[in-house]
């Protein structure tokens, strides 16, 4: 088995991890986690493949970077929604946030 | 090398698992950050070390930090234990492990990816020149897009707690 | 072997070269598969030891110092001035009952103090301590070192939630809350310096440092305007990292009853007690490293004094005005503690990584030119110093009260 | 500085002037205004330094700065001034503060106010540099938000109506311009105003054009026509404009009048003179007798109007009709003699400016007389002001002599090489013509006569006061200025003169 | 002696006066009287400095010319000229021009605008004497719009009244309209020469390569350019000059202030047409005409000068305002001055212009001193018995009024009217302008002696008449001085010592005694006799008992005498004709805004609205009964489904994978295959 393919099969399983993550478990900072590692997942392939692919791809790493960062943002607006949401319905199973009304 | 990634890969692997798996948040919470630091070793080791401290800058010190607040300050009490209908669950646990099915026998023993010698690391000094050059847009539309979370996170969660969203 | 005739360079000093000569005495003998983990193992040796010693010793002289000042003599029963205070405390807290509360989450209460205490070591890795003397050299050093950093935060939660204490628990909120306002400026005032310099490397930093403006001025990063308030930003944000007076509310005796501490006792408590020095020691390290040349000489003539020695001699400065501090100032309260970060702290660094940038593009100014820069560069600190120090200071007077407690 | 970044910051700071007054916070109104101020007074200052760097030796673009912009589309950061273009942008630097000033100075939310005010001279500008059909349009385009919030939130009692028939007219011209690039982008593959100028001068764009269809090039002149038509405005697309003018704030109607009307014959002159010159050729002798119509029927129904605003516009249609009727008679005249052909160009070309300046005292001149009057634009209800104004009277008086074209004001230099020009290409029209100038004296007098002569009546009563020092600002430069290139009309010749004469040259080869 | 280069400080000097004066705060009105009297006497020096040099040499054309700007490649050049003929002139303005100052610091001494009245006079004598010395069409043309400009300020310098103002837009746009055929001509000018110098070395459009190629270039109709030209030119003198049909302005203009009058409507401005007519008299002259007769663009000005003269006369007759009176003497006299011009006499029309000028501001600054006196009291029916009142003004009137009649030998009006009529006799084309000629000179003499009888004799028939008393110091000696020139002006064109004329045409003029003449001049005294004698019959015999008494003439031919005062409902004609044309003209531009442009848009946006109406109710009516039913039923459907809507997201989420499973499993074992 060569790195690469460990790679993306440790990728593949992060991503499944974290798709799990999102389906079954009802509370939404969990789902925000596994989206998270889903983001995680796919960084970890696009720096597979800079290591291992076909070369030439320094964007691979800078894109990783540049995702760490929108990752970051993005777990930093979900947590203020959860703690919005959480205010609202004094709840933070996603089950519970079925309405579009406020 | 494999052995040493694919230690390492056990390493990330198992605490995420663990994480979707444990009822207690915090737990759970910080089984992630465990696997974070997991897969920043992973990075470490697959030669891109900026990229590996600043997954553990980047996760381990914010993203956690923020999960964990949005814990404590959401205080769920004993209600995140009650798992989901066990019908759905059941069905997105099978669809989930189809699809991990799926993927890693495509990726493992169909693909035809020629097994290349890794490349040489690159440089501190070029990556900043990457970034500083090509990439400055990017860097600067980077900037902006974290300011701009940073303010909304806040404006979203400030009402009654101004320090909540306050890093990222 | 001893040479009589001057050393070419003090590079080549046998005092210099005592460390390295000493591991290669020491690994010499070994396979040469087994050399470099067996010097690493030998460098973290030395690292634990030299630290942990420190470690004793600081509590000491804090002790002693603290009592100086208070117009009080301090330990002194222990051994002659009390040298061996610190060994005997050790002994008491190792000897102590190790308390666990019951609704503790056992895990986490036993693994806050194991996983502090580590990380806080983690950072020493890439301190160059001397000239070749790092243990770890690395591209990305800086980033390195505060990435170890940001765990001790989730230590500090863990000890909280772990504690199952309500005090526990609101002072690592507080705890989180205050590391994670002083870790913008602390970060923020290190860029520059990185834009100076233009390494991330601890090592290359320190390089960037060598030599001397007109025979007597060392190219020391605090000795420039924007290098002096970054300094002094990172300075006052390492004061609150490593929750040391005026900062220390997370464990604020008084307040909290010693906070996230409070359902600890015995050897956990003291490896609490060790990581906070450990953190405060590698702060100061980093400190050092960044600002005030490393293990560079002041002067040219005073480098026949070994650079580790200098290295030492500027760490236990600034140790010591640690202690100085936490004598002379009162503690702040929460909000001025956050409103002190994020409306003066953040943007005087903001303003000062504009400095910085100043100074990287004009390197090459010289003659007059380098006057207007320098001309410039103080004007782009002390200007925003003094209007961010107004607007702080804005509406605050003698302290009245309306309302008379009831 | 850079010329290309002089270019860029003559658009650039308006343009950030309105972004701070946006962005920024609750501003006391007096910072508000001088930062407006300064914001607007950076086109003159610009303008300035372009003027030194201008070179009569030159007759193309003496300032050039072309950066690739979006290379999938062929599309530059192409900016440029020639003489013509820093005419207008001149124009734009005098009239931009004082018509800003007016505006600003009675005005309710000030910061809005002066934010849009803002975006629009910085679109105008645009207009004025740009040499990219693409950022061109842009400005184009960008200058009409600006002007229908200002018309609607600032204008009279109907300016939401006036606002709204404005932005659908022009909006209406614009698609036939957009469409008209569209068909030359099609045929060509590029935008760039330089470039399809040259495809032209060789030849190579009658064929691509046809290309797309035999009625192709025809189409693509008629868009662009009414286009530009509108905005200008050339008869019959002038309806939108006295209802405009009427109920548009004050400095707006300065600025419409001035600046915006005047980005409609920079584009006939940027745009379709040099792209178009056969269809224009083809199609001159209908359009010479549209831009007749405008003359004549501007100024008869400038004579039938009875509020002061609307005739000053039917006067505007009457007045910038001239540039065009110089454009069209020399586009008709294929070979001619160069002596007329150079005098017409440069004629219209100056006329742009003195009409803008005059146009503007005027409006302004009418703005005084509703803030005195207490909002009234009606004829009727004005007597012998000059009795209790004096000195308004004094530089109301210059401006509307100017206006009229006397010798020794401004108006006159233009008018004269338009008409030397036309008359000696086609006299028939210049003769026409010449009835408008006698028309144009008797509304204009007949005005003076009703408003300023007479006993006091109506609305001047004994609290009508005499000019204030703000209003002194406005109305004092744009009178001595009036004066001055009166009198030496070569400031403003020797910038269009070089153009003028390259544009004969080639229009006189076999 | 003064250089042509110099020539610019002529004109300069007012035009500074008036710039200075124009800033001039509000209160200081001595500074702008100050400045306008030191200003015109400095002009008149330089203007006799000028003459002299004008006279050494007076063949020589001097000129000074210079480029104004540049229109695209070629140069648009203006300059000054010096010979006898502009140098004549400005001595001529700039002497009239002293005497009106001085006349007007006592006239409107209690005026709260004199510092104003005093600017616009300036700028009034900057602009004539810039027309005076310019050698440019294009520069004349600029002087001659401020001319306007200032005739136009000054008639409705009192502005409060409507009468002054709407004089004032009337006097503007009657000219204008003369104007538009100068821009013309100007044009044409311009566009078949390429220049707008009449003398440049050889190059200027008086000189003989463009007047041979004006003459030779043949229009459609037969004529030539150069008639063509000067027509359009002659229309503007027309207009400036008050020449039948666009005198219809100067009667008008006697409401501006009397000096003006004297020295804007009678002396100076008006004469500018005819000095233009003379100015370009060899383009005029150009064409060599029909068969040998000369019959081209002159012929015009010699018909409309005839007709000007005698219809000016006529309704000077029948007016009693006696500034009308004069403004129609005005129209008349300017009348034989084209007369003149056109029968190819143009020194003789110069000569008549200079004694005109002269005679004519004499009278009425005499009139503006009567009016003083009796405290603005103008219609000549209240008056009378101002003689013994006022008796300097009295002599000094009977002295201009010989003048103006032509009382043989000793007055100038009679030399220069004898050089007038004697060349229309000469004329080789018609005698009708010699006979009309002839006719106005019976009629001036009666209206004259009307117009003093009414005035100064018989019994006061107002109250400000009966209280009137002389003119203070200024006024008299403003009306001494004219009264001097009045006469002695006529001794420099005698027959017997043609001095003027051969200065001006630069070519010694025999002398040839009085014999020529002599029964011309026995034939015009006579019939000048004959007119005083009549008007003596009528008015002086038997005054008016008052004013409401009818006029003598109205009792014996009240028809005439009712069309007379009526001015032969010549502004009526025009109201009705050219002002009702121009009115449905804008009207008609009115309706084709509103109604057409606009209504197109209306009418677009109805059309836009009809047809979504139309829309509408097919919509309705048609085809909504059919999709309700269809809707109906959507509906039912839709909540049945819509059960799967519940909100949860991730049953959404796990949807989604579930088919993107199925999708990958497919593709995997698709692709194994």
């Amino acid at each position: 088995m060569s790195p690469l393919h460990l790679c993306l099969a440790l990728s593949a399983a992060l991503f499944c991890t974290g798709l799990v993550a999102v389906l079954i478990r009802g509370n939404a900072i969990l789902v925000l986690l596994g989206v998270e590692l889903m983001l995680n997942a796919a960084n970890l392939n696009f720096l597979a493949f800079w290591r291992f692919g076909p070369g030439g791809g320094e964007a691979g790493l800078v894109f990783v970077l540049f995702s760490i960062a929108v990752a970051a943002a993005e777990a930093a607006v979900g947590m203020a929604l959860v703690i919005a949401v959480h205010r609202h319905l004094r709840s933070i199973r996603i089950a519970d946030a079925n309405r579009l009304k406020g | 090398m494999t052995t040493l990634l694919a230690v390492l890969a056990l390493i990330c692997l198992a605490p995420a698992v663990a994480a979707v798996l444990v009822r207690n948040l915090i737990h759970s919470a910080l089984l992630f950050v465990l696997a974070w630091l997991g897969l920043a070793a992973f990075y470490l080791a697959l030669g891109a070390e900026f990229v590996a401290f600043a997954q553990a800058l980047v996760y381990v010190g914010g993203v956690s930090m923020v999960a964990l607040f949005a814990v404590l300050l959401t205080r769920p009490g004993r209600t995140d234990l009650l798992p989901p209908p066990s019908a759905a669950r059941a069905v997105g646990g099978l669809a989930a492990v189809s699809l991990v099915a799926s993927m890693l026998a495509s990726s493992l023993f169909w693909s035809r990816l020629p097994s290349m010698e890794p490349t040489a690391p690159i440089p501190l000094r070029r990556l900043g020149e990457l970034l500083a050059g090509p990439y400055l847009v990017a860097v600067l539309l980077v900037g902006l897009i974290l300011t701009v979370a940073l303010i909304g996170g806040l404006l979203l969660a400030a009402p009654r707690r101004p320090a909540e969203g306050a890093d990222a | 072997m001893i040479l009589a005739v001057a050393p070419a360079s003090p590079a080549d000093a046998w005092l210099e070269r005592a460390p390295l000569l000493l591991r290669d005495a020491l690994t010499g003998w070994l396979p040469d598969a087994l050399r470099p983990w067996v010097s690493a193992l030998l460098s973290i040796a030395v690292i634990l030891g030299v630290f942990g010693l420190l470690f004793a010793y600081m509590t000491l002289a804090e002790r002693k110092l603290l009592g100086r000042m208070q117009n009080r003599p301090g330990p002194n029963r222990t051994g002659p001035f009390g040298l061996l205070q610190p060994f005997a405390d050790a002994i008491k807290a190792l000897t102590k009952e190790d308390i666990v509360p019951r609704a503790a989450d056992r895990v986490l209460h036993f693994l806050a103090p194991v996983v502090l205490v580590a990380l806080s070591l983690l950072g020493l890795a890439v301190i160059p301590f001397g000239r070749n003397l790092v243990a770890v050299e690395l591209e990305a050093a800086v980033l390195y070192f505060f990435a170890a950093g940001a765990a001790t935060e989730l230590s500090i939660f863990m000890a909280g939630w772990a504690s199952r204490n309500k005090y526990s628990l609101l002072a690592a909120m507080r705890a989180l809350a205050q590391l994670i306002s002083y870790e913008v400026p602390l970060l923020l005032s290190v860029v520059p310096v990185v834009v100076v310099a233009g390494s991330l490397s601890t090592t290359g930093i320190v390089a960037a440092q060598g030599g001397w403006a007109a025979g007597i001025w060392p190219h020391w990063h605090a000795l420039t305007p924007w290098g002096f308030s970054a300094f002094a930003v990172f300075m006052i944000a390492a004061l609150a990292e490593s929750n040391r007076s005026p900062f220390d509310l997370p464990e604020a005796e008084s307040e909290l009853i010693a906070g996230h501490l409070t359902e600890y006792s015995g050897f956990k408590y003291a490896l609490f007690f060790m990581a906070e020095y450990l953190g405060m020691a590698a702060l100061s390290a980093m400190a050092v490293t960044l600002f005030l040349g490393g293990w560079q000489a002041p002067l040219g003539l005073l480098e026949f004094v070994p650079s580790y020695a200098w290295f030492g001699v500027k760490l236990l400065l600034l140790l010591l005005g640690f202690i100085w501090i936490r004598a002379t100032f009162p503690r702040l309260r929460i909000d001025q503690l956050t409103r002190l970060s994020w409306k003066f702290l953040v943007p005087l660094a903001l303003v000062n990584l504009l400095n910085g940038g100043f100074w990287a593009a004009t390197a090459d100014w010289s003659g007059p030119a380098a006057a207007v820069r320098w001309l410039v560069s103080a004007l782009l600190v002390v200007v925003p110093f003094v209007a961010l120090a107004r607007s702080l200071a804005a509406g605050y007077g003698p302290r009245t009260y309306r309302y008379a407690p009831s | 500085m850079t010329a290309a970044s002089l270019l860029t910051a003559l658009v650039a700071v308006p343009w950030l002037g309105a972004l701070l007054l946006a962005t920024g916070g609750a501003l006391p109104a007096r910072a508000v205004r001088a930062l407006a101020a300064l914001a607007s007074l950076s086109t003159l200052v610009f303008g300035a330094l372009l003027l030194a760097r201008f070179d009569p030796a030159v007759p193309g673009l003496f300032v050039e700065t072309r950066v690739p912009w979006i290379r999938s589309l062929g599309i530059d950061y192409h900016l440029g001034l020639d003489g013509m273009g820093l005419l207008f942008v001149l124009l734009t630097g005098v009239l931009g503060p004082l018509a800003l000033a007016t505006t600003l100075r009675r005005a309710a939310k000030v910061r809005a106010a002066a934010a849009w005010f803002l975006l629009l001279q910085g679109s105008a500008l645009g207009v004025f540099v740009a040499l990219d059909f693409f950022p061109w349009f842009i400005c184009w385009e960008l200058s009409l938000v600006p002007a229908f919030f200002l018309i609607r939130g600032w204008g009279g009692a109907n300016g939401g109506a006036a606002a709204y028939r404005f932005v659908v007219f022009t909006l209406a011209g614009s698609a036939g311009l957009l469409l008209a690039f569209a068909a030359l982008y099609a045929a060509t593959g590029t935008m760039n105003f330089a470039d399809l100028a040259q495809l032209r001068a060789t030849g190579e764009l009658a064929g691509k054009l046809g290309g797309l269809g035999t009625l192709a090039p025809a189409l693509a002149f008629l868009g662009v026509l009414v286009g530009l038509g509108v905005k200008a405005p050339l008869f019959p697309f002038h309806s939108w404009m006295p209802a405009t003018y009427a109920e548009a704030p004050v400095g707006v109607s300065m600025f419409l009048t001035g600046v915006m009307s005047k980005m409609g014959v920079y584009g006939f002159f940027r745009i379709l003179w040099p792209i178009f010159p056969a269809e224009l050729r083809a199609h001159a002798a209908p359009l010479l007798v549209l831009a007749l119509a405008g003359v004549l029927l501007g100024a008869l129904a400038a004579l039938r109007s009875g509020s002061l605003r609307r005739m000053l516009a039917y006067s505007s249609l009457n007045h910038v009709s001239y540039c065009l009727l110089a454009l069209f008679a020399v586009a008709g005249a294929g070979r001619a003699d160069g002596v007329a052909v150079e005098s017409a160009l440069a004629g219209a070309l100056i006329q742009a400016f003195n009409h803008g300046l005059s146009a503007a005292a005027l409006f302004f001149v009418a703005g005084v007389l509703e803030h005195r009057s207490g909002g009234t634009s009606d004829l009727d209800r004005f007597g012998g002001v000059r009795a209790a104004a004096p000195r308004f009277a004094l530089l109301a008086g210059v401006a509307l002599f100017s206006s009229l074209g006397l010798p020794g004001l401004n108006g006159f230099v233009g008018e004269f090489l338009i008409f030397r020009g036309v008359f000696a290409l086609q006299p028939l029209v210049a003769a026409l013509a010449t009835v408008a100038l006698l028309v144009t004296a008797i509304f204009l007098l007949g005005f003076w006569q009703r408003v300023f002569h007479g006993p006091r009546s109506g609305a001047v009563t004994g609290t009508f006061a005499d000019l204030d020092a703000a209003e002194w600002r406005v109305l004092g430069p744009l009178v001595f200025l009036m004066i001055l290139l009166g009198v030496a009309p070569q400031l403003l010749a020797g910038l269009v003169n070089p153009l003028a004469t390259a544009w004969a040259a080639t229009l006189t080869l076999p | 002696m003064l250089h042509a280069s110099h020539l610019w400080l002529i004109p300069a000097l007012p035009l500074l006066a008036a710039a200075v004066g124009a800033a001039a705060p509000r209160t200081a009105r001595r500074l702008p009287v100050a400045l306008a009297l030191g200003a015109i006497i400095g002009s008149f020096l330089l203007s006799l400095a000028a003459l002299a040099g004008a006279l050494a040499a007076p063949a020589a054309k001097l000129t000074a010319n210079f480029t104004w700007f540049w229109a695209g490649s070629t140069a648009v050049r203006l300059g000054w000229l010096l010979d006898p003929l502009g140098a004549l002139m400005s001595v001529l303005v700039c002497g009239v021009s002293v005497l009106v100052f001085i006349f007007s610091t006592a006239y409107l001494r209690d005026d709260p605008r004199l510092g104003r009245f005093f600017t616009c006079l300036s700028l009034f004598v900057a602009a004539m004497l810039g027309l005076l010395v310019a050698n440019s069409l294009l520069l004349l043309l600029v002087c001659w719009e401020l001319v306007g400009l200032a005739s136009y300020l000054l008639i409705g310098f009192w502005f409060e009244r409507p009468a002054a103002a709407a004089a004032a837009k009337k006097a503007f746009i009657t000219t204008r309209l003369g104007d538009l055929g100068f821009l013309l001509g100007l044009l044409w000018l311009f566009h078949a020469t390429g220049s707008s110098l009449f003398y440049d070395g050889g190059a200027g459009v008086l000189e003989g390569g463009a007047l041979e190629r004006l003459a030779a270039t043949t229009l459609p109709g037969g004529w030539t350019a150069a008639t063509g030209i000067g027509l359009l030119l002659f229309a503007g003198a027309v207009g400036k000059s008050g020449q039948f049909p666009l005198h219809v302005w100067l009667p008008d203009a006697m409401e501006g202030p009397t000096p003006v009058s004297a020295l804007i409507h009678a002396a100076t401005m008006v004469a500018a047409g005819v000095f233009l007519v003379a100015r370009v008299f060899p383009l005029m002259a150009a064409d060599q005409g029909l068969g040998g007769v000369p019959v081209h663009a002159l012929t015009a000005v010699a018909v409309i000068g005839s007709v000007t003269a005698l219809l000016g006369a006529l309704l000077a007759v029948a007016q009693t305002d006696i500034k009308r009176v004069l403004a129609y003497s005005t129209v008349s006299q300017l009348g034989y001055m084209m007369l003149a011009v056109g029968v190819g006499a143009w020194e003789a029309a110069v000569f008549h212009l200079i004694t005109h000028a002269c005679f004519k501001a004499l009278l009425f600054l005499g009139s503006g001193s009567v009016i003083h006196a009796a405290h603005h009291e103008q219609d000549a029916r209240r008056l009378g018995g101002l003689a013994t009142r006022m008796r300097f003004t009295y002599v000094t009137f009977l002295l201009g009024t010989g003048a103006l009649i032509g009382l043989p030998l000793v007055f100038s009006g009679f030399w220069s009217k004898e050089a007038v009529l004697h060349a229309a006799e000469l004329w080789p084309v018609s005698h009708l302008p010699f006979l009309a000629g002839l006719a106005g000179v019976v009629l001036t003499a009666f209206y004259m002696t009307r117009l003093v009888s009414e005035t100064f004799l018989g019994r006061a028939r107002g109250d400000g008449a009966a209280h009137a008393h002389e003119s203070p110091r200024a006024m008299t000696l403003s009306l001494a001085v004219l009264a001097v020139a009045s006469v002695a002006a006529g001794w420099i064109g005698t027959p017997a010592w043609p001095w003027l004329q051969s200065q001006l045409t630069g070519a010694p003029v025999a002398a040839h005694g009085l014999g020529e003449g002599l029964g011309l001049m026995i034939l015009s005294t006579v019939l000048v006799g004959a007119g005083i004698a009549a008007g003596g019959w009528m008015y002086a015999h038997s005054p008016r008992a008052d004013d409401r008494a009818p006029d003598p003439l109205a009792r014996r031919f009240p028809g005439v005498f009712a069309a007379l005062v009526a001015r032969l409902w010549i502004d009526e004609f025009y109201a009705a004709t050219v002002g009702r044309l121009l009115r449905g003209a804008a009207a008609l531009a009115a309706w084709l805004e509103r109604w057409v442009w606009g209504g197109l848009v209306s009418l677009t946006g109805r059309v836009a609205e009809t047809t979504g109406e139309v829309n509408r109710a097919i919509d309705e009516d048609g085809l909504n009964t059919g999709f309700d039913r269809a809707s109906d039923g959507l509906r039912d459907a839709a909540q049945r489904y819509s059960r799967a809507q519940t909100g949860e997201v991730q049953g959404y989420l796990r949807a989604v994978v579930v088919g993107l499973a199925v999708l990958a499993l497919l593709l995997v074992w698709g692709g194994i295959r």
